[in-house]
């Protein structure tokens, strides 16, 4: 019988702050026993519990690909007490981590589709690697278009700038990024997220959106969606409550019958739909 | 082939309990204070105390105790020692466990073995446990487990089952795991009378059992009843403790936690309930289940349509320890009935 | 004839009714029939004809004042006795609602039936069919925890307690196969037992007369008999008592003076205590639970009352409160003008304890 | 094995003294030289009034031995009052803990004012040796192996 609740040693091989606010913080970690790096099998959208001795464990999104070999990319908001310890472990330091826990993006099901991809804030962690891993190349001559729309409040809070940069001057994608609220330098487009989106007015047809971000943004951006004529089974968001177990024994994170860590994090809105309205 | 039922002498049942305890690790009700009682691994067999309706801590904590190790780790420089706590190396006994805390352990089961993942603290504990059922011979008026699929006689689950006969108790061996127990130099062969009166006693504990609570069919009314105003009175006189959580033999939430020593520390999982609005405060401040009317909701929905949902079977098995022990008298059979009546 | 507590039951329900046909509250918290014998449990009632489901008897034992927390927006009609009564208004004093949003049904009180001294007291001859097996062969542990001393000893009768009706000052308790008649005064809560504030304080109506407020044991008498341990017995005491905790929050909850945004359990930076069963963490949990009432305890005893491992309680806080007495001479919830005393101090507070 | 701990056995006692009085006290002791035991591990807080009971129940339970709580005396609180509301906690804790038996002399309070570097050391000298003639705290002591029903 394996242990699911025994973490993966890990060693944190790189740290990075993302955001001018120093709240987002991102650790590389590589594994410290060739077995686990073997056995560890992801698609993104799966999450990990980061483990830390003596202060406990919390969720986050893998936000590295599959295909970024030899290392798994989180990034960490401060929040509370394993956050804030996750924003002070250094380079060369362990720790542990237990996964992929969860379920994914429906990968499988954009083959030959167009792929819209809405993402807001710091919520944009999976959806990193979701975009890193259509864009390679075996992955993306399955696809046909690659729509991402990404905002954050102001400038300085965007993530992975380096990734947006490469992004940007890519013919094979289109991307729109937006804030809020611009500062001097910022020469993009200022507007929320839902107003973008319909500004974009992507086509509905043969597309599927996945959507991740502030609840805020989600309520909003939704409604523009259904306007855009995108039928619920073909939107899918990813979802987040307080965990615990990851595998679907402690009870908290459910909706309904079903478990965020364990038949989630990964929903379409049909599914939602025909679930307790629970979750937010 | 099942082997004839014994009886045992009261008063022989210290030595009996002695010899059982030289190959298990013994799980019995024991009396923490006047008419309090709880499951505990005793020490010696004086310890134990079947004078109870049924204890306050269910049985489960023989597989799932309140506060438990999951592991421990050292820390030396960079490199962390974890060494879990998983494994069980003495067969375990759950003594005089009633019916329906052993009907419990099967939905426990469910959870704990749930096919993607197998949660070995409990299983390997489950593994290596012999359950040594009870009967009720005077099941309570609160009680009402024949409403819930079980019964104060049933078998089901045990490997041995005991009727308090009086002077002896009648022994039957149900299983491979309980049959190791049947060479224990203390059991008699039991008589026929002994049988006449153990059956007797079974007919008259099933004709207290009139108070039927009707749960059929719940599953599906409770679908379409989440948004009903039903919520905002049940929930009303809740005060939002866990006693009824933390006394039912089907709850198994938990959380986890990392306790510190000086060397190193232990990741431990400890009960926790849902009627706490800790339970589900998500670090942002921001909760799903804001108030008692949601947690109360959620309380009765897992147990009556979750549950169901994902193991064909509801997660109450009418021990009435939740009606008993309420500090405000919350009677989860009059919920039932209001919902019914929905 | 009618009883004086059917009496009172009718005029709560008439006071009710009126409150609530006038508008003057929003609803009225008061007890009702309870789904157990030797139990009432309380209801909110909102319209006058669910005024009828309002009862009186003596085993109305919650403090309802512990709701107001999650009510104080609505204008509360409160059925109270003494202890509620002082419970509102130290909460008042601690400005937990607006004053001119509650009113009090006032119910000088007749003391309250401990159900679990009733039960114990028919549980002690053994259970028919399940008759004790071990002590004849060894005995349970010399101190048997958990209940005061003071039960009346006599063997009387067995099994389950089916129904239970009071009958002037009997208490009537019937099983399948017994009745028996028992006087209540020698089940009352200690608490009630002790109580020196029956006569609701600041009540808007009342519903009874006044009733002497004579206690029926010192006021004190819990802490007093604990003190005469010695030192070692009361850790140990306290020890045994804190070690069947299952950390439900029961008595937190029951308390109406325990409303902390976040209570200390509950923090998770700092964190003060584990949440595990470790004993040291359940007295580490109960000592500050205890203090923390310190001045504002009321005596009611619902946290006593609450606990479902029948842990004892209020010999801690009747201490607390017996300190606060001698100190600062200050009984919690009878004085709406002075200050609770851990929020304030006199210059000539005593100090001789100071180095 | 109690016993031969006991031999080398040194009281720890934590210290919650005032920044504004007892604090300086200590200062002033160490800098003028007058020895005291070296039992005591300090903590500064801005008034004895912000002593929250929980810490020193808290201090106990984490396994000092001791704790010793100091402010300014009556009259000279920084913020006027705080030290007189400290007193009024005090005396009730002190007299709670020792109702449930933890034992008399295990919690202490003192006023030391800056200008009583000597009387600190005579506070801390008194405080140390009532406490080891107690021996080691065993009363709320968390245990680090602890865990569960204790047997």
């Amino acid at each position: 019988m394996k242990n699911p609740y025994l973490p993966i040693p890990m060693v944190v091989k790189r740290t990075q702050i993302e955001t001018a606010d120093r709240m987002l913080r991102t650790l590389e970690l590589g594994f410290l026993r060739e077995e686990d790096e073997k056995a560890f099998r992801f698609v993104p959208g799966q999450f990990c519990e980061l483990s830390l001795f003596g202060k406990g464990e919390a969720p986050f999104g893998i936000a590295s690909s599959p295909t970024e070999k030899g290392s798994l990319k989180f990034t960490i908001n401060r929040a509370g007490v394993v956050t804030t310890a996750l924003h002070q472990i250094t380079q060369g330091e362990e720790m542990g981590i237990r996964g992929p826990l969860g379920n994914s993006y429906p990968i499988e099901l954009f083959q030959g589709k167009n792929v819209l991809v809405i993402g807001g804030g710091f919520a944009f962690t999976t959806l990193r690697s979701l975009i890193i891993y259509l864009l390679q190349p075996e992955n993306r001559s399955k696809l046909k278009d690659i729509t991402v729309i990404y905002g954050a409040r102001n400038p300085g809070l965007l993530l992975y700038k380096e990734e947006l940069a490469d992004w940007q001057k890519r013919s094979d994608m289109k991307l729109v990024v937006t804030v809020d609220a611009g500062d001097k330098d910022w020469k993009g487009k200022v507007g929320l997220v839902p107003n973008v989106l319909e500004e974009v007015g992507p086509a509905s047809e043969n597309t599927y959106a996945v959507i991740c971000g502030p609840p805020i943004m989600i309520k909003f951006t939704f409604p523009k969606l259904m306007t855009l004529k995108f039928p619920n089974e073909r939107i899918y968001t990813s979802l987040e409550k307080r965990m615990k177990c990851g595998i679907g024994k402690c009870g908290r994170c459910n909706i309904g019958h079903l478990y965020v860590c364990k038949d989630g994090p990964v929903f379409s809105y049909e599914q939602l739909g025909k679930l307790p309205k629970d979750y937010y | 082939m099942s082997l004839k039922p014994a009886t045992l002498s009261k008063k022989e049942f210290v030595s009996f309990l002695k010899q059982v305890m030289q190959t298990y690790d013994v799980i019995a009700p024991v009396e923490l204070a006047e008419g309090v009682s709880a499951y505990r691994k005793i020490e010696s067999p004086e310890e134990v105390s079947l004078t109870f309706h049924n204890t306050q801590k269910s049985a489960k904590e023989g597989f799932f105790p309140q506060s438990e190790v999951m592991f421990r780790y050292e820390k030396e420089g960079n490199r962390t020692q974890v060494t879990s706590t998983e494994e069980v190396d003495r067969p375990r006994l759950i003594l005089a466990s009633r019916p329906c805390d052993i009907q419990a352990f099967s939905l426990l089961d469910q959870v704990f073995s749930a096919k993607e993942y197998t949660d070995v603290y409990f299983l390997k504990k489950r593994e290596m446990t012999t359950i040594v059922g009870f009967a009720c011979n005077q099941p309570l008026s609160t009680c009402f487990c024949t409403s819930t699929g079980g019964g104060p006689f049933t078998r089901e689950g045990s490997d041995i089952f005991l009727v308090d006969l009086g002077e002896v108790y009648w022994v039957e061996f149900l299983t491979e795991k309980g049959k190791a127990l049947s060479k224990n130099e203390f059991l008699r062969e039991a008589s026929e009378g002994d049988a006449a009166r153990a059956k007797k006693l079974e007919e008259e504990a099933l004709k207290r059992m009139n108070v039927p609570v009707h749960l059929d069919g719940i599953e599906t009314k409770l679908e379409q009843m989440l948004e009903n105003p039903i919520w905002d009175g049940i929930h009303e006189k809740c005060l939002g403790c866990g006693a009824c959580t933390f006394l039912c033999p089907t709850c198994h939430c938990f959380d986890i936690a990392d306790e510190v020593s000086q060397k190193g520390g232990q990741r431990v999982r400890n009960w926790d309930t849902c009627l706490f609005s800790l339970y589900s405060m998500e670090t942002s401040g921001h909760n799903p289940r804001p108030s008692g009317r949601e947690r109360t909701r959620q309380r009765l929905m897992h147990k009556f349509n979750y549950f169901p949902k994902n193991f064909q079977k509801i997660a109450c098995v009418g021990c009435g320890r939740c009606i008993l022990y309420c500090p405000v008298n919350f009677d989860i059979r009059q919920a039932i009935r209001e919902i019914n009546e929905k | 004839m009618a009883s004086s507590q059917e009496m009172v039951q009718q005029k709560i329900r008439e006071k009710a009714k009126e409150l609530l046909a006038k508008k003057e509250v929003d609803l009225v918290i008061g007890f009702g029939e309870g789904s157990l014998p030797l139990r009432a449990t309380p209801i909110f009632v909102r319209t006058p004809e669910e005024a009828d489901r309002l009862v009186w008897n003596s085993f109305c034992d919650n403090n309802l004042a512990t709701y107001i927390h999650k009510l104080s927006r609505f204008k509360l009609g409160i059925v109270a006795k003494g202890c509620d009564a002082r419970s509102i208004m130290a909460l008042g004093l601690e400005k937990r609602f607006q004053p001119d949003r509650i009113v009090l049904i006032g119910v000088p009180c007749q003391r309250m039936v401990d159900r679990r001294k009733v039960k114990l007291h028919v549980h002690r001859t053994g259970l028919p069919g399940n008759v004790d097996i071990i002590t004849e062969s060894a005995s349970l542990p010399a101190h048997k925890a958990g209940h005061p001393a003071d039960l009346p000893a006599k063997k009387a009768v067995k099994g389950e307690i089916l129904r239970a009706r009071e009958e002037g000052d009997q208490l009537i308790v019937e099983g399948n196969d017994f009745s028996v008649s028992l006087k209540k005064d020698d089940f009352l809560y200690a608490s009630c037992k002790a109580c020196t504030h029956r006569n609701p304080i600041k009540a808007n109506v009342v519903v009874r007369d006044r009733v002497d407020e004579t206690p029926l044991t010192d006021p004190y008498a819990e802490a007093k008999e604990f003190e005469r341990m010695s030192p070692e017995e009361r850790w140990n005491f306290f020890e045994r008592e804190s070690s069947r905790c299952i950390r439900c929050y029961a008595c937190r909850e029951a308390c109406p003076m325990c409303y902390c945004a976040e209570c200390f359990v509950d923090s998770s930076a700092p964190k003060w205590l584990e949440k595990g069963v470790a004993p040291s963490d359940l007295e580490f949990y109960h000592i500050v639970r205890a203090y923390h009432q310190t001045g504002r305890c009321t005596g009611c005893g619902a946290c006593e009352r609450a606990c479902p491992m029948n842990i004892r309680l209020t010999y801690m806080t009747q201490k607390l409160n017996q300190e606060v007495k001698d100190l600062f001479d200050f009984e919690a919830g009878t004085d709406p003008a002075t200050l609770p005393p851990m929020a304030t101090y006199k210059v000539e507070d005593k100090q001789e304890f100071i180095k | 094995m109690e016993s031969v701990k006991t031999n080398n056995w040194e009281p720890k006692i934590l210290a919650f003294l005032c920044n504004w009085c007892s604090y300086a006290g200590a200062d002033l002791a160490g800098t003028s030289r007058i020895q005291y035991p070296s039992n005591i591990r300090v903590i500064r807080v801005p008034c004895s009034g912000r002593v929250n009971p929980l810490f020193i129940v808290k201090a106990l339970q984490a396994g000092v031995d001791g704790v010793l709580v100091s402010g300014c005396h009556p009259g000279d609180c920084h913020y006027l009052t705080g030290n007189y509301v400290g007193r009024r906690k005090s005396a009730t804790l002190k007299q709670f803990l020792e109702y449930l038996g933890v034992e008399e002399g295990r919690v202490q309070f003192s006023w030391v004012s800056a200008a009583e570097g000597v009387k600190f050391s005579q506070v801390v000298e008194e405080v140390t040796n009532d406490i080891r003639k107690l021996g080691p705290a065993k009363r709320l002591v968390k245990r680090s192996d602890e865990f569960g029903v204790r047997s």
